[in-house]
Formats: structure tokens, C-alpha cells, sequence
């Protein structure tokens, strides 16, 4: 990649709210070489810019197949994304990227996926999934199992139950807590471990979510017999640049923006777990 | 050890190589004594160098004083190596204005490309210099102020032949001596300097000055001296100790040493090696126009290890234990070798004195050993 | 005449420095009580000193005010000074005097283009002036940037500024800033002129008062960082005497106390300084006054404005003969060495005489303050303006007139009322003659 | 905030020199004037206590009963509450007599004390009403102002900065006080805002803007004893412009314990 520069100006050509908090970002270069240019691997993610505010590291959602737009879920948490959150068709932001190391999903083919989420939506793993429903004849059985903590918080129903019809695929969900129209396990997503469908040496698990979970994930996984190089997470830190230079995303010996965000759990193991890193 | 010179330079004549740096239209740079230390400036003349003072170093404290000789390099180093001029402290990575339809234009702001001379730069801060070399220019993206400010320089290093008191260069193999990465090296000898040239830029200007052949003697009491200052340093247990620090993070000595540290992020600012940096936006008060700033930053900040709703280092005990095996242990992974260079500044320059020597000496005993 | 008794309740004076009101008392066409009510809370400050060391009081006593920390911190550092025996050498001297210039032309420029202006020109916001005279606000910021740039040069920000200590000033003199410091000046006497020439336009009311002032006189030039304190009635003493002379009074309705001359209310401020040192003026900064019909000395209090806009050109005049001095990058500062003792000192701050005098300990620890302001000298003086000028104005006209008319005499003084001890809340209470 | 959002600055006790921040702003204050609309700024001649507001600026502390009632009415009309400097974030510099007998105090300064209506204690303003925004610093700067309106007229919060002085003194190159000169400077535990000021003069700071998040005071005080100062000058350090702040305190009671 080139010397780090400027963002390129990207301009908002579709806003989707997709929960109270939740909303997508259609984005298209406003320099048409630019676009035709760009081009990313799933579970790779931008710096987008918001004019006078700062930068935030945001995962790209689309399928790389998309080559004339670039999408981004953001949840409204503090005050750069809140600021993106107020944005409308037809604004302008900036965009460096793409950073990072994306999903094994060349490596994943001809064998099991396991696609573990938690916690509130998890945009980086969505589009992991459209990128194997799309291609779904590459990989063999497909789980996908997601927990949320209150019924209320699960988005996209439709999508889950598109991916449900999809053959041989297994969709498992749990909420901690659940109202009475949630037909599905209440409980810990944990508990439905025993339920997945895959072949421990012959898997591709890939894992998005709070640290904890995954480290719980982790650990059955593990326990199931998949070898530490098969798990895959995708990893947070603070990020400043996106280019390894700002020291923030260290994670031990890692940066998270230039070595991951996506890392096989072999790498992470000696740290993982333990808080202060 | 290989030959420390080939020429000598007389001590009047020291001005001639400011002279013919500046002749080469090189801004040119050397120590003064400022406010109790030494720091680098701009320096045309060899008066405002900082003759007769040496540095007194003890943890928490630093000292000028007199010795009433000739010399201009017998001080060590004062809080800043090389690191304030090409990781600059502050710098606008690029400008962005916004029209009136909402457009953006970004731009990069020009960088200055001036050349630059830096006189009595010492082999610890060659040490530093080359490990933000690997970090700032040789990944995936260089980064392009870093690299501006770095192409500039032009290095006339001095060779230590006298070891500050917080000074253990030679057990993280980085000095006394300048081994790499400079144009000229300095020597100083009673009578004189030995000057070496290891650039072709570095033999153009030794061309230029008034020297001779160095005797047998000046070569050897300048090893013999060089050799001292290194026998005379405190030292680190080891170059690796990785393995050694990493299985000790639940040692108790993190939560004792965090009693006492402020958390203001001196170490990581004196410290040469310590590369993080914060980004933000500097917004005009019309909201036209923005730009957007690279600032030190420190492991120490609260906001360093922040994720939404979260400090992953919430108190000061990880704080210093991520400072402390950053440095020390995953610097291996990341850059093949220690983050420290041994230059003693983060000792000296804690305002209440904690001693990196000292940490890792006593999270490497046995017996505290939790 | 009005025969019913009212009362009207006028929330808000603005553009003054503090909070304050004003009851006033009408009866048979007549005043017969003016109470200037100063309310903002009282801090203590003298009492928070004591204990105190003598190098932390520049940093504790600019606190008392925002608009002239300068005035207490040069005016502390000289009473410890006075109190050490510490003699000061004359760069010292001149480089406080240029920072307390900075300090005049600041709040000069303030008062005079936010606060006092609005009342001359029939706006009521600075907001609405620049709508009005854009150059003139603009003339009148350089002017206060000018200032400002003079206390940050010397004090690091011109809000308690962090520069001044005991024996002089911290740090060593950045002497690379004196050119375009010196460039502003230059466009600042440009702007000074223009500012005399301006003010003197205003449609300033035609009034002759009768009142006692005090200033202080320096053996030579315009009094500032200190010198005699002379009284237009002849007074002539040290500032260690001011104790026997003055007194501090308090009144049940405010909370600044109010100070008296032998007394009788007194004067001090700009007016009276240009009053009582006429002749202290240099020639060029009386220049632009010349083409105008103002003279001095004056006893129309509302020539306070073109006296503080004087007291403006001749801060400028100073400020460009200091600056122009050998400066060097060095430390400029005597050392100093507490003893035990009583140090006073009396400065001109630019709302008038600021009196400070302290106790040490030998160890140079606070034993005792007393400090006098300004403001609570004026508000005798303010009270007594407010009786007669509003007689003079007309006391049966509209209501709302006379409130308006009693702040703008209020704001003529450019009372300071932090300083003192802000908003002044005027009542009226008219009563029929019969009521007494 | 869309359009030209209101805009209120409210005093309480204080020495008026946060106001200044805006009054000294020379032609950004009339640029600032062209982005909000200013309702209520006594100073500057516009009068409207009560008026509704998107954002007030409150200067000084709480410290008289009528102080008390007043704050809770501004609170009321303002929906986006900021804190101007040390008086309305920590009681200010007359904050010392909470720890005196305030009627001590009155009585020494004033011969009527009765008349005068004052709190014992003098608190910050979110001792009293939700605060939606703290600017530290006696005073707070221009640009430090401007910088939050803006980001509030951007509609996102300001940046947050929980650095200590030490790190704006070392990015302006300056060489430490306390360690060439045993200077007791409070840098190391005071939050940023002053770009360092005080060691640029080669003096100590001394804690005008306030404890910073996680400022370690106690080890602070260990180290001012360290340095030579008495238990009671180091307290003093601490007793100056934020005595009344948590962090402040704590270090003064370790050391009124040691003395
Ligand atoms: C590789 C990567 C991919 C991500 N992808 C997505 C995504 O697809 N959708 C999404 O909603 N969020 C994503 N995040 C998280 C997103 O970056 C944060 O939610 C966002 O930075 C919060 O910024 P804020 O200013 O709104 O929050 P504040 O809490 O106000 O945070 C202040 C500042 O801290 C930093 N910061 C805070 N939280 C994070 C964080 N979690 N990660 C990195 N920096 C942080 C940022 O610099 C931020 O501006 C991703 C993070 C990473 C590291
Ligand atoms: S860790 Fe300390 S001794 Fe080592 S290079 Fe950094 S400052 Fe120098
Ligand atoms: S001078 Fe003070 S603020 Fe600066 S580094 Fe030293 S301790 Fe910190
Ligand atoms: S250095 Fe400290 S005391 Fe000085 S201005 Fe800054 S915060 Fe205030």
C-alpha cells in the first residue's frame, strides 16, 4: 500500500436505520477512479471521517463483489459515531482503507463454518454470512449462532430466517432474557453449543463479539477439538490511524489494525482472557 | 572494536565543521544549556555549545555542573534524543475545507525540506532512531511526515567517554559507541576530536575540514576512554527478557510501583523509542475548514486504552505494566529486539524517581516472585 | 409631580463587572435615599491570605478580579517588596510598567467599547454597535488584543497571568516576539488618536459636579505601579499612611464596604487621575483632543470615557518607548528575602487607586491583610453622582428613563463590582412629599 | 442544534475572569456572535435570565441561599448545561473557607456580619444541578471555549482530555522544573488545558486547572516532602485554587495527618 494520506472524499448515497441505534452507511467514492480502484476482503474495515470531528474504524458489510459501493453499520455509541448517526443522503464524509486482515473465507472453503456472534448485532460477521449464503456451494455445513442479552435487541429477523432456509444451514439464537413472542432458546447462547453441527478437525469458526463471550466460545470450541489456528476472531482496540503507527490497538505484540483485526486464536492465546491488554 | 576514528580534528577547529555545514546550507543543530539541561538547538557557533558541564543523573533529578575544562560533549544527554525532530510532538497530517454544497477537499500540508545537521547526537539516540525508522517507515504505510523530517537529517554523532549515572547502554548493546546510522562521529580527546565518516555525504565534509591522520595513540586512548564509559554503566539483566517479564504479570510489584507513579507519562515522553500518538481535529471556528493533528500520546493516558464504555486499563498498575512490557518483552515480537536503548531518560525524567533498572530487577527476583 | 407611591423592580444593569442593584427613594420630587446594593458574594479574600506565603500571592490575589489581576499582583509583589526592603531595579520597574499598561489598554478598550459606548450611541449591545460602526469595534478590539498581547507577552495569558513574582517576573524575557510586538504598537497609536477623536463625538450630557479626587502623583510621568496618593483638596501621603486618613465603612445594603476621605466620599479612577496629573501627559497623546471642545481638568463625571481613552494613547506612547528599550533574553528579577514586618503599597488600577497592606511573619508568612479597591472607594462617589444626576435629568420622567439613566451613571464608573464584591437591580419607591 | 442555537453566560461568585474568555475573544467574538444567537449575557448587555436556551455557560460558584435557587431556574431553561472554570466545577478559590468557620471569616471582614447572606461552603455548580459539561481551568481560555461550541454546533460532544500538564509541557519541548530544579510543580497530577504554561516561566505549576482524571495526589504529596517542602507547605499546594475537589482533599488530609 501507498505512503498514509488524507481520506478520500466519499459521498452517502443510501442511509438505512436498521434499529434504534443501528444504521447503514451506502458510500460511494466521489472519485469514480477511486472507486473502481478500491477493492476489500470481508472483515477488513475503513477510518471513516466525519468533517471536523475525527475518525472511526468501521467494518465494511458489502460483498466485495459490489464494486460501486461500500457499506458500514455503525452503531450510535459516543460522540463520533452519534455525529455520523445525523448524517443524510447526499452528505460527504471521508474514507481511508481498506485496513487489516479480513476472514479466512478462502481457507474456510470446502469445510464447516462456525459463525459464533454476541452482544448487540454484530455487523463484521453479517457480512461473513451473505458473503457464504452468496457463495454457499463453496463451503459445507453452515451454524450460525448468536446471542443477545434481552429478546428486544435482536435485529434482522428476516435475514436470519432467509439463512435458515439456506441448505444444510443451522441457525441457533438465544436471548438472556426474552419476551413471550421469542420463539427461540432463552438462556445462554453457550447452551446451545451442544447443538452445532461440524466436524472439529475439518472447521472454520469465526467469532465476533464482547471478549468475554468469545473467550467462552473459545473455550468449547477448543474442548470440541478445533485447533486453536481454526478459531477466528475479530479483535477491538482503540484506533487512531488504522496504519499501525499510533500504538493504541497493541494487543501484546499485535496491532490490531495491521495484523488483524480478524486473528486465529493461536495468536492471541497467551494473552487472551486476561484484562490490561 | 573496530577503528573509533581516522582523523583528528583540532579543538579550535571544531568551528570549522559548523562552518562547513552551514556553507552546505544545512540548519544546523547542536546541545546548549537550557534551563538546567541540555537540549538541541538551532547552533551556529561553537560558543553556545555547552563547554565544561557535565550531567549529574539520579532517578527524579538532573544537574548541571561545571568542571571548569575545555570540553563540550563530556554530558551524556539531556530529555530529548532525536525523537522531537522526526516524530515531531505536533503536526497536522493533512487539511481538509469544506465548500458550500457540503463538498470536502483534503489536502496534505507541505512539509518542510530544508536539510538539517544534528551535532552531538549519541549512539542511544542512533539506537532509537533506527527502531522509528522500522516503525514509521517500513510497513505497509509510511508515514509521510515522519519521513520528511527524517530524509532531512544529516548526523554528526559523538561517541560517549563518559557514562551518565542512569546511562546502561551497553547492556542493551546500543553504545557507548555510535555503530551505525550517522554521516561523522566524534571522539573527544584532550587536545581534540577523532572524527570518523561512515556516508558519502559524512566523507564529503570530513574532506572539508582541517584534519590529519589520527596517531596510533589518539585511537587508542579514544577506544580506552569509550570502553571506560561503557565499564562504568549500571546495567539491565538481560537484552531478552521477554519470556522472563511475561510469565510475571501477576507479580505484585506492579500494584506496589503504581502506588507511587503519578501516571503523567514522562518516561514515555522522554523515552526515544515510545511512538504513540493521538489524532484530532482542530475544527476553524466556522466549521469551514479542519485540521487534523498528530499529537504525542502516552500508554499512560486514560483515553489510551479506551473502548467504548470501556478503560481497558483502568488503573495505574496496568499502565505501567503495559509501558513496562511493551517496552521490554513484545517489542521482540513486533521489532526483533528490546524497545530500550538504555538511555537512562526515563529514570531521570520520572518526576518522583521510579527506576526501570530497578522494576525489573525486582520482578525478576525470585523471592517477591508472587 | 407624582403623588403615588411605586414601586418598579428592574431586574438586570448590565454591562457592568459583577452583580449589584439600586434602591432608590423618591419622595416630594426629591431623592431621598440612594443605596447602591452590591450583592455578588462576598469571598473573603483577605481572610483566605493569611497563613499565606508571600510568593503565592500573586497567584491567589489575581483571583479577586478578572479584569485587573495585573493591578493586584503588581500591587502585592510591591507591598512585599516594601515589607522585604527589596529594591527593584529599574528594567524590572519599566517591564511592569508596560505590563500594567497592557492591563489599562485592555480593560479600557473593554469598558468602553462593550459596556459604556452602547449608552452613548442608542444600541444596547457590542453586538449591535458593530452592526452600527464596524470599524470602530474593530479598532476598538486591536486596541484590546493590543493590551491583551502586552500581559501574555510578560504574564503567559492576560487572565491571571502567571509571569509576576516578588522581585520581578519568572522565566527568562522572549525578546524574539518584541518586533511584531512593536509593530502592534505602532498600529495601535495610529488607532488611539482615532479612538480620542471618536469618544469625543459622543453626545457625552453636559454636567458639573462638585467632588473630592484622589490619584496617585510619582515623582515623575503618569502615575501607575505607584507614588504619592494626592487628593484634589490638598492630601499629600505615603501609602503606609493611608490607614489614618481613609476608612472602610460598611453598609447594611451591600456587601462591599464603602470608603471615605476624611469622610467624605471621594473620586479615583480615570477622571481623576487626568484631573490631578494634567501636566504628566505628554503633548502628542494630548494631540487629538486639541481639534475637540473637552478640556481638562473636568468636572463632568461623564468625561470619564475621554479620559479613559487618553489614559489609552498614553499607555500606547509608553508601551512603544518601552518596548523599544534593550531587551534581552535573560531572567529579570532581584532576589528577595522575607523578614518580618508591614508592607503597603498603592498602585492605579485602571478603574482608579488600589491600596494593599499586609504583615509578615519572618518567615514571610501572611500574618494580616487589608485590601481596598476601587469600586468600594467609588461607591460613596456614585451614590452622591446618582442623586445629583438624576435631579439634573429630570426626576419625573418615565420610569423606565430614569433607570437608564441611573445605569448608565452607574456604568461611567466602570465599577468593578468582583473586585468590590454584578447585575444591579434597580427599585424605585416614589412616595407623596406627605409620607414623611 | 440546528440553525443559530441560543445561547446564555450566567454568573455566580467568581472574579468574572472565565466571562472574559469570550470578551477577550476580540473578532471571534463577533464571528461567534454570527453562530448563536446570545440571549443572556449581562456582561455584554444582553439581559434574559430566564429565557429557554440550547446552551448556558455558568460561571462561579454556589455560594450564597439565593445562589442556590437560581441555579436550579437556570438548569431548568437550559438544555445543554456548561461549566466556565474553577469556581463552577469545584468552588473556586473561595472554597477555602470550607474549610475555615465561615462566620470566623465574616466577621473578620465585615464589622455587620449578619447582613451579609452566605453559604458556609462555596460548591460547584454540579454539587447543586445535572452538568452537562465541565471546562476546567481558573480561567478557562478562549480557545478552549471556542473549541467546545464548536463541536457542539458540529452537534457531537467535545473531545474528552484526561492528560496531565506534563504531557502538553513536554510536547512544547520544555525542561521539567521539578527535576532540574526541585520545583514543586503539580503538572504531574493536573489536568491539561493551559498548554503548560507555568514551566514555560520556568515556575512550578500550581494546579490552576484542576486534579486530572486519576491524579495520583497522595504519591504527589509524598514527593513534595520528598522535595524539602514542610507538610504544610505541601498542603498549601493543594489548598489553593481547588481545595474543594476530591482528589485535592485527599492529599491535604494525608498530610494535615503527617504535620
Ligand atoms: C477494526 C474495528 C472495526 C469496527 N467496526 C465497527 C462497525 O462495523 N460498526 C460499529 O458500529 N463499530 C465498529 N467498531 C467500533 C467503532 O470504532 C467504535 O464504536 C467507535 O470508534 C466509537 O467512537 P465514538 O466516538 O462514537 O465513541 P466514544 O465512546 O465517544 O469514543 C471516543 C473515541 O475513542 C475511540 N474508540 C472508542 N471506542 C472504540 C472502539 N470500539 N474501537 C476503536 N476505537 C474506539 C475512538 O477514537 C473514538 O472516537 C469497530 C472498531 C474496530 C477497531
Ligand atoms: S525505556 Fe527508558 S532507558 Fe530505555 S530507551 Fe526508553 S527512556 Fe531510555
Ligand atoms: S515541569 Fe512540571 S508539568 Fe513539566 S514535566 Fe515537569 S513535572 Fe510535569
Ligand atoms: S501550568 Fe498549572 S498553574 Fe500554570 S497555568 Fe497551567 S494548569 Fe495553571
Amino acid at each position: 500500500m501507498a505512503e498514509r494520506g488524507a481520506p478520500m472524499e466519499a459521498e452517502i448515497l443510501d442511509r438505512v436505520q436498521e434499529s434504534p441505534s443501528l444504521f447503514t452507511l451506502r458510500l460511494r467514492l466521489t472519485d469514480a477512479s477511486l472507486q473502481s480502484a478500491y477493492s476489500f476482503d470481508p472483515g477488513q474495515f475503513n477510518m471513516l471521517y466525519l468533517h471536523g470531528v475525527g475518525e472511526i474504524a468501521i467494518s465494511i458489510v458489502s460483498d466485495p463483489r459490489e464494486a460501486d459501493t461500500i457499506d458500514h453499520t455503525i452503531r450510535a455509541v459516543g460522540r463520533v459515531s452519534k455525529g455520523f448517526a445525523a448524517l443524510k443522503t447526499g452528505d460527504r464524509v471521508g474514507l481511508r482503507g481498506p485496513f487489516g486482515r479480513g476472514w479466512p473465507l478462502q481457507a474456510a472453503e470446502q469445510h464447516d463454518v462456525v459463525i459464533i456472534t454476541g452482544g448487540l448485532g454484530c455487523a463484521p460477521v453479517v457480512s461473513v454470512i451473505n458473503y457464504v449464503s452468496q457463495r454457499r456451494e463453496r463451503y459445507a455445513r453452515l451454524n450460525i449462532l448468536q446471542g443477545v442479552k434481552h429478546s428486544a435487541d435482536f435485529i434482522w429477523r428476516e435475514r436470519y430466517d432467509r439463512w435458515r432456509a439456506l441448505p444444510d444451514t443451522r441457525v441457533l439464537l438465544a436471548a438472556d432474557a426474552g419476551d413471550a413472542l421469542w420463539p427461540w432458546h432463552i438462556g445462554h447462547a453457550t447452551d446451545l453449543f451442544g447443538q452445532l453441527d461440524f466436524d472439529p478437525m475439518n472447521t472454520v469458526v469465526m467469532m465476533c463479539g464482547p471478549e468475554g463471550m468469545m473467550h467462552r466460545a473459545v473455550q468449547h470450541m477448543r474442548k470440541a477439538g478445533v485447533p486453536a489456528a481454526d478459531i477466528w476472531l475479530s479483535m477491538e482496540r482503540n484506533m487512531q490511524c488504522g496504519t499501525g503507527h499510533c500504538g493504541h490497538c497493541q494487543y501484546g505484540g499485535m496491532f490490531v489494525c495491521k495484523d488483524g483485526p480478524v486473528f486465529p486464536y493461536d495468536r492471541l492465546q497467551s494473552l487472551f482472557g486476561r484484562t490490561g491488554f | 572494536m573496530e577503528n573509533v576514528a581516522d582523523c583528528f580534528l583540532a579543538r579550535p577547529d571544531l568551528q570549522q565543521l559548523f562552518d562547513a555545514l552551514l556553507a552546505r546550507d544545512y540548519d544546523v543543530w547542536g546541545p546548549v544549556a537550557r534551563d538546567g539541561s541540555i537540549v538541541f538547538e538551532s547552533v551556529e557557533s561553537v560558543d553556545m555549545l555547552p563547554v565544561g558541564l557535565i550531567d549529574q543523573q539520579d532517578p527524579g533529578a538532573y544537574r548541571l555542573q561545571e568542571t571548569g575544562n575545555e570540553r563540550v560533549f563530556d554530558w551524556t544527554n539531556g530529555p530529548q534524543a532525536l525523537k522531537p525532530m522526526v516524530f515531531r510532538p505536533e503536526v497536522t497530517l493533512w487539511e481538509v475545507a469544506r465548500d458550500a454544497a457540503g463538498g470536502l477537499r483534503f489536502r496534505e500540508p507541505a512539509r518542510p525540506a530544508q536539510k538539517r545537521a544534528v551535532v552531538g547526537v549519541r549512539a542511544c539516540d542512533l539506537a532509537a532512531l533506527y527502531i522509528h525508522d522500522r516503525h514509521f517507515l517500513q510497513g505497509e504505510s509510511p508515514e509521510p511526515d515522519y519521513r520528511a523530517q527524517r530524509q532531512r537529517l544529516f548526523l554528526v554523532a559523538v561517541n560517549c567517554t563518559r557514562a551518565g549515572n542512569q546511562c546502561f547502554c551497553a547492556s542493551t548493546g546500543d553504545g557507548p559507541q555510535a555503530r551505525y546510522g550517522y554521516d561523522l562521529a566524534l571522539t573527544e580527546l584532550e587536545q581534540g576530536f577523532l572524527v570518523h565518516a561512515h556516508s558519502d555525504a559524512g566523507r564529503e565534509l570530513l574532506s572539508a575540514l582541517p584534519t590529519r591522520a589520527a596517531t596510533a595513540a589518539e585511537v587508542s586512548d579514544a577506544e580506552k576512554s569509550v570502553r571506560v564509559a561503557a565499564e562504568q554503566q549500571r546495567a539491565l539483566p538481560s537484552r531478552d527478557l521477554r519470556d522472563a517479564l511475561l510469565e510475571r504479570l501477576d507479580h505484585p510489584r506492579w500494584k506496589e510501583t503504581a502506588e507511587r507513579c503519578l501516571g503523567c507519562g514522562n518516561c514515555t515522553a522522554v523515552c526515544p523509542t515510545c511512538f504513540c500518538n493521538q489524532e484530532m481535529d482542530q475544527p476553524s471556528l466556522d466549521g469551514g475548514h479542519s485540521e487534523h493533528v498528530r499529537q504525542w500520546d502516552s500508554c499512560f493516558s486514560p483515553d489510551h486504552g479506551y473502548i467504548h464504555g470501556l478503560r481497558l486499563r483502568e488503573d495505574t498498575a496496568g499502565q505501567y505494566r503495559q509501558w513496562l512490557t511493551h517496552k521490554l518483552a513484545t517489542w521482540h515480537d513486533q521489532y526483533g529486539r528490546s524497545g530500550c536503548v538504555g538511555c537512562g531518560r526515563c529514570i531521570t525524567w520520572c518526576p518522583v524517581g521510579i527506576d526501570l533498572v530497578e522494576e525489573v530487577q525486582a520482578l525478576l527476583r525470585e523471592d517477591a516472585h508472587g | 409631580m407624582t403623588t403615588r407611591a411605586i414601586n418598579i423592580q428592574v431586574p438586570t444593569l448590565s454591562r457592568v463587572e459583577g452583580e449589584g442593584a439600586l434602591d432608590l427613594d423618591i419622595a416630594g420630587g426629591q431623592i431621598t435615599g440612594v443605596r447602591l446594593r452590591i450583592y455578588e458574594p462576598p469571598r473573603f479574600f483577605e481572610k483566605l491570605l493569611e497563613g499565606r506565603d508571600y510568593g503565592e500571592l500573586p497567584d491567589l490575589e489575581a483571583r479577586i478580579c478578572g479584569i485587573c489581576p495585573v493591578a493586584y499582583q503588581l500591587t502585592a509583589v510591591q507591598a512585599v517588596e516594601a515589607a522585604f526592603c527589596v529594591d527593584i531595579p529599574a528594567p524590572v520597574q519599566a517591564l511592569r510598567r508596560l505590563m500594567y499598561f497592557g492591563e489599562w489598554i485592555q480593560s479600557h478598550a473593554l469598558h468602553m467599547h462593550m459596556l459604556a459606548a452602547p449608552d452613548f450611541l442608542g444600541c444596547t449591545t457590542i453586538f449591535e454597535l458593530q452592526a452600527q460602526q464596524p470599524a470602530a469595534v474593530a479598532r476598538g478590539m486591536r486596541l484590546q488584543d493590543f493590551g491583551n498581547r502586552l500581559m501574555r507577552w510578560l504574564g503567559g495569558r492576560s487572565v491571571h497571568p502567571v509571569g509576576v513574582c516578588a522581585g520581578g517576573f519568572h522565566g527568562r524575557l522572549q525578546v524574539e516576539d518584541l518586533p511584531s510586538l512593536c509593530a502592534d504598537a505602532e498600529q495601535a497609536w495610529q488607532d488611539s488618536a482615532a479612538l480620542v477623536s471618536w469618544v469625543c463625538g459622543f453626545n457625552l450630557p453636559e454636567r458639573q459636579q462638585r467632588f473630592q479626587q484622589v490619584a496617585l502623583r510619582p515623582e515623575q510621568g503618569y502615575p501607575i505601579t505607584g507614588g504619592q496618593m494626592i487628593s484634589s483638596d490638598g492630601l499629600s501621603i505615603e501609602a503606609d499612611a493611608f490607614e489614618a486618613h481613609f476608612e472602610e465603612q460598611q453598609v447594611p445594603y451591600s456587601n462591599a464596604l464603602q470608603a471615605r476621605l476624611h469622610g467624605e466620599p471621594y473620586l479615583v479612577g480615570p477622571l481623576a487621575r487626568v484631573n490631578l496629573n494634567l501636566d504628566r501627559i505628554p503633548e502628542e497623546v494630548l494631540e487629538p483632543l486639541l481639534a475637540t471642545s473637552i478640556r481638562f481638568p473636568s468636572a463632568n463625571p461623564y468625561h470619564s470615557i475621554v479620559a479613559r481613552a487618553l489614559e489609552i494613547r498614553l499607555a500606547v506612547y509608553e508601551a512603544r518607548i518601552l518596548l523599544a528599550a534593550d531587551w534581552e533574553t535573560q531572567s529579570y528579577c532581584a532576589p528577595v528575602t522575607p523578614r518580618s514586618g508591614a508592607g503597603y503599597a498603592a498602585t492605579e488600577a485602571p478603574r482608579g487607586m488600589l491600596w494593599h497592606g499586609y504583615r509578615f511573619s519572618e518567615t514571610g508568612s501572611v500574618e494580616s491583610a487589608r485590601i481596598v479597591p476601587p469600586t468600594s472607594q467609588n461607591q460613596a462617589r456614585m451614590e452622591a453622582d446618582l442623586a445629583s444626576g438624576l435631579t439634573e435629568f429630570g426626576l419625573d420622567r418615565e420610569e423606565h428613563e430614569l433607570r437608564m439613566e441611573a445605569e448608565r451613571i452607574i456604568r461611567n464608573y466602570d465599577p468593578c463590582i468582583s473586585c468590590a464584591t454584578h447585575f444591579l437591580d434597580l427599585r424605585i419607591r416614589r412616595r407623596p412629599s406627605a409620607a414623611f | 442544534m440546528v440553525g443559530r442555537p441560543r445561547i446564555a453566560v450566567h454568573k455566580f461568585s467568581s472574579c468574572d475572569g472565565c466571562q472574559l474568555a469570550f470578551l477577550n475573544l476580540g473578532s471571534e467574538l463577533l464571528a461567534l456572535s454570527e453562530l448563536v444567537e446570545v440571549v443572556h449575557f449581562a456582561e455584554a448587555g444582553a439581559c434574559d435570565e430566564s429565557a429557554q436556551v440550547d446552551l448556558a455557560f455558568v460561571e462561579g460558584s454556589i455560594s450564597t441561599r439565593r445562589d442556590e435557587a437560581r441555579i436550579r431556574e437556570i438548569r431548568k431553561c437550559s438544555n445543554f448545561l456548561v461549566t466556565l472554570g474553577a469556581c463552577a466545577t469545584s468552588g473556586g478559590i473561595q472554597a477555602l473557607r470550607n474549610h475555615a468557620d465561615a462566620d470566623d471569616w465574616k466577621q473578620a471582614v465585615y464589622a455587620k456580619p449578619e447582613t451579609i447572606d452566605s453559604l458556609a461552603m462555596s460548591t460547584g455548580i454540579a454539587e447543586h444541578v445535572r452538568v452537562d459539561l465541565e471546562l476546567w481551568g481558573c480561567p478557562v481560555s478562549g480557545a478552549q471555549v471556542l473549541a467546545a461550541i464548536r463541536q457542539l454546533l458540529f452537534g457531537v460532544l467535545p473531545r474528552s482530555n484526561r492528560e496531565k500538564v506534563c504531557a502538553d509541557c513536554k510536547r512544547s519541548g520544555q525542561v521539567c522544573v521539578l527535576v532540574t530544579g526541585g520545583a514543586p510543580c503539580l503538572g504531574p497530577v493536573t489536568r491539561t488545558g493551559c498548554g503548560a504554561l507555568c514551566p514555560q516561566f520556568g515556575r512550578a505549576c500550581y494546579g490552576c486547572y484542576g486534579p486530572a482524571d486519576s491524579a495520583n495526589t497522595p504519591a504527589m504529596a509524598q514527593r513534595l516532602l520528598g522535595l524539602g517542602l514542610s507538610a504544610a507547605e505541601a498542603e498549601r499546594q493543594f489548598c489553593r485554587i481547588h481545595s474543594h475537589s476530591p482528589d485535592n482533599e485527599r492529599a491535604a488530609l494525608i498530610l494535615r495527618s503527617d504535620a
